[in-house]
């Protein structure tokens, strides 16, 4: 599997796809939200795995974004989401409000095949009627009473988006314990993984990468974006960046600033591996 | 040794929740990103010599968990974990919490960052502590907006447990989830039930005489300030410079 | 977390115990089950997941079983397993039949902790309306029509048992890619597991070692055993020994000769770590 | 080139039927353990140049798995393996499958293994080659004693896909799901239409004039006989031995 430009990988992404994010601590990929805000997308549906962080805040900035199911958004220690908050408050995106682990098993089940997952708690939460697609069931297995229990649908993301470590020479890609990725591309009809780079030999035949490893099978596209997930973390490669994450949570607590942030660090500045 | 800071009392004041005999026992106990004064109780009561296994959600390196972020959910579905702690935009006096926001849903007025795993883990879990600094009828509110997360569940929904208490800057709450209702266990210093009364939107009870939240012992304050911060520095580098004064080695 | 001696933990399993074990393939635990034969197990329920082979055939073989679920017993290349098939013509142990992904959905239902969870197809199979704890009912999402599904109850067994290439000094033991071992772990009230080694520092602090390895929170004890899966394979450490295995399928076509063979084999030869 | 073994004619057959261009695309495709003939045939179809993904559970290394035993059962659940592998114990007319045994339930008169992941796999996955070397009416029965698979589902069960064709010793035969019935397709070297039905215990349809299974051709035999058994080494020592007269390397 060749790896293609991250300005393609982003082109190949229609308006109104709904695509499975992770979030700031595990592998997001922000160099690809960026070029996604660069190529124009709109009407994305995003789905945060289980929450949303930075990536989905500058997409919603900058008005790529119709909907977006998550447990929660979030800049983790510089506060709120402020292009959500503000989305929200203006009625602008959709927000499909859900429970981390309610999104986990919707993935969950799409990956099973199956067209719905049981999850216990959540009852008595006004998730529930805010979400006709759940459905509340007495359980088929309580031996007296009703026992009332969650059913979710599965969910299949039109594509699954995420940064990896590495890719190898047959596009497996490499994410460590970060196995939600894993979820995420079983679940998702097409998967788009940018990595840092791309290493000669086969994971799968290393007993030693391969549990860290997702397999080709589940890889549509690979592009090579380094540093693409900052200003998150990129497992002990590199750290996060809370300062550029502080500046942006203040730029961006105004459409007028988040618009001078998003010249100034996406438009301008495609990343360098799509030169 | 120098008095203690409210972060410290209040991080032995979550530590004594922790070990209360009355309670279920408490062997693992999971502590969210944004929590550092729930992860210092934590490892306060460590450092006391009690077992206690303790994930710490934020933690970079070391994070317990290798099957991804369902983990911690499915730990919990599991019944492994013990103890959980939630805060919450508003919280009421039946403990319903709410993390979506206020207004017409999901938050048109004052969006919240919205409910993340507190719909189920406040059921799944057998304890639970609430947690929240600020104390104000902004925050502690006669009945939230929207629940994320319900206080107590009608008989015959499954649920293993609830809130085992509130803990505030100004007081610590006990809640009784037979009458869904809290009631004032402890004053911190300088607090009055008065003025409590004034600063909590829900009605709550308070028998003759609330003591005094006790001050950290000369041992938890060294430990604090020693071992445990210790073990935060790596995850919360900014707390331990503000609370103890120091900072992480270069 | 000490290692305790592999008799010692034999001996914390109780007549009657539910065991669930992976197969030939997948880091079979069978030093362990030599010690339950030595300790003179009795009444055991194992649980293959999802088939199994060479352990349990030796533990039927020996008398410790009175039930075995499974999707299947077999020696691999070497046949049928033959004790597991003398026990099934005699009616001498309880086998409950299953499909492969039926064990680990309702492993992972346990996992997960709800009371069932669905799997497609099987319907129409004769293993359902031999399995009366397994239901069928209507897809509660289906549009239109009844739309079948097969629910499948929670497995929680009572132990589950492997063996893992090593231990850390906390405790958490390395399966690498042998991830239905952490299923396992998971869905298993209590977890043995047996290694080939102990080694200094935690797995969990590298990035390279964390997505193999399952956290001691789920270990109820470990033990030593070099070549604990011989006569299996242990990743890419020492290969199967088919030429064991076959010797063995020979000898225990019949009673007497499967009697000498345990003789030889697990009575007269505890492990070395257990002297 | 030396003439053609039995089981390199089958595992070419067997690579027609996976070529064929009537039935749903294979672009992935996972072979079993004991399955070596099928695995040849996948690998011929890859060396004759068709671009096909090939996750052969067997192979020691470079199992295409990383979350364990499931993930077989979940890419077929996902719908991305277009075609797998099964044989049976017993077959009949109806392509029903029977793993289990003969006699009373779970197998008193003879125990099969048992049924794997037939149940799910035959029902999941768009097409299923059946493949069983022994034609015999001990084998291929009117009716199995036990269904661990069923070859067709009544309308409204959710049924990707059925078996497209029963390979065996003597013959190919086609299956047609909407008849639930076989039909003879090609005759082995030496076989009669008599003969098979003779060896045959359920009946099925044979037109006039049944040809032959075409012999591989030369350009076949080559590829089998090198990269094929080159692949196939690590995986099948005996089998590559016996059928290829080829060693694994010390």
């Amino acid at each position: 599997m060749d790896p293609i430009s991250l300005e393609a990988m982003a082109a190949g992404v229609p308006d109104g796809a709904m695509v499975a994010m992770p979030p700031d601590n595990s592998l997001p990929a922000v160099a690809l939200a960026k070029a996604l805000i660069r190529r124009g997308a709109r009407g994305l549906r995003l789905v945060g795995v289980p929450v949303s962080g930075f990536a989905t805040d500058i997409l919603i900035g900058a008005g790529c974004v119709a909907e977006v199911q998550t447990s929660a958004a979030s800049l983790g220690e510089a506060g709120f989401a402020p292009r959500f908050s503000a989305a929200v408050r203006e009625g602008s995106v959709r927000v499909l409000d859900a429970t981390c682990p309610a999104i986990h098993t919707m993935l969950q089940a799409s990956e099973k095949g199956v067209p719905f997952m049981p999850l216990r708690g959540v009852i008595g939460s006004d998730l529930v009627p805010h979400r006709p697609d759940w459905r509340v069931v007495p359980n088929p297995f309580a031996e007296a009473g009703e026992d009332p229990i969650l059913l979710l649908p599965a969910l299949r993301p039109d594509f699954g988006a995420f940064h990896a470590a590495m890719a190898d020479s047959h596009g497996n890609v490499w994410v460590g314990r970060r196995r939600e990725c894993a979820t995420i591309a079983h679940a998702s009809a097409r998967c788009l993984v940018t990595v840092e780079r791309v290493v000669e030999g086969d994971f799968l035949l290393d007993e030693r990468l391969a549990p860290g490893a997702i397999s080709a099978t589940y890889v549509t596209a690979v592009a090579v974006a380094e540093r693409g997930a900052h200003p998150a973390a990129m497992l002990d490669e590199y750290a996060a960046d809370p300062a550029y994450v502080a500046e942006y949570a203040r730029m961006a607590r105004t459409a007028e600033g988040f618009r001078a942030w998003l010249e100034r660090e996406a438009l301008n500045r495609p990343a360098l591996a799509a030169e | 040794m120098s008095p203690a800071k409210p972060e410290e009392r209040l991080a032995a004041a979550v530590a004594r929740l922790i070990l209360d005999p009355s309670a279920p026992p408490a062997r693992h106990v999971a502590v969210g990103a944004a929590s550092p004064i729930p992860a210092a109780a934590c490892y306060l009561v460590q450092k006391l010599g009690h077992p206690l296994r303790l994930s710490l959600l934020a933690r970079p390196a070391g994070n317990p968990f290798t099957e991804g972020t369902r983990e911690l959910f499915d730990l919990a579905g599991q019944g492994r974990l013990d103890l959980f702690f939630l805060g919450g935009g508003e919280i009421d006096g039946q403990a319903n919490l709410n993390l979506v926001g206020t207004g017409e849903w999901p938050g048109r007025a004052v969006r919240f960052p919205g409910s993340f795993g507190s719909a189920f883990m406040y059921m799944m879990v057998p304890r639970t502590i609430l947690f929240r600094e600020e104390h104000s009828p902004r925050v502690l509110v006669p009945r939230v907006a929207h629940v994320s997360a319900p206080g107590t569940s009608p008989p015959g929904v499954f649920r293993r447990g609830a809130a085992q208490a509130l803990v505030t800057g100004r007081c610590v709450f006990r809640f009784d989830p037979g009458r869904a209702r809290f009631s004032l266990e402890s004053l911190h210093p300088g607090e009055t039930v008065d003025g409590v009364r004034a600063a909590t939107g829900f009605e709550f009870d308070a028998g003759g005489g609330v003591p005094e939240t006790p001050e950290p012992t000369d041992e938890e304050l060294a430990l604090l300030r020693g071992p445990v911060c210790d073990e935060m520095l790596p995850t919360y580098p900014e707390f331990c410079a503000r609370v103890f004064g120091r900072k992480a080695a270069a």
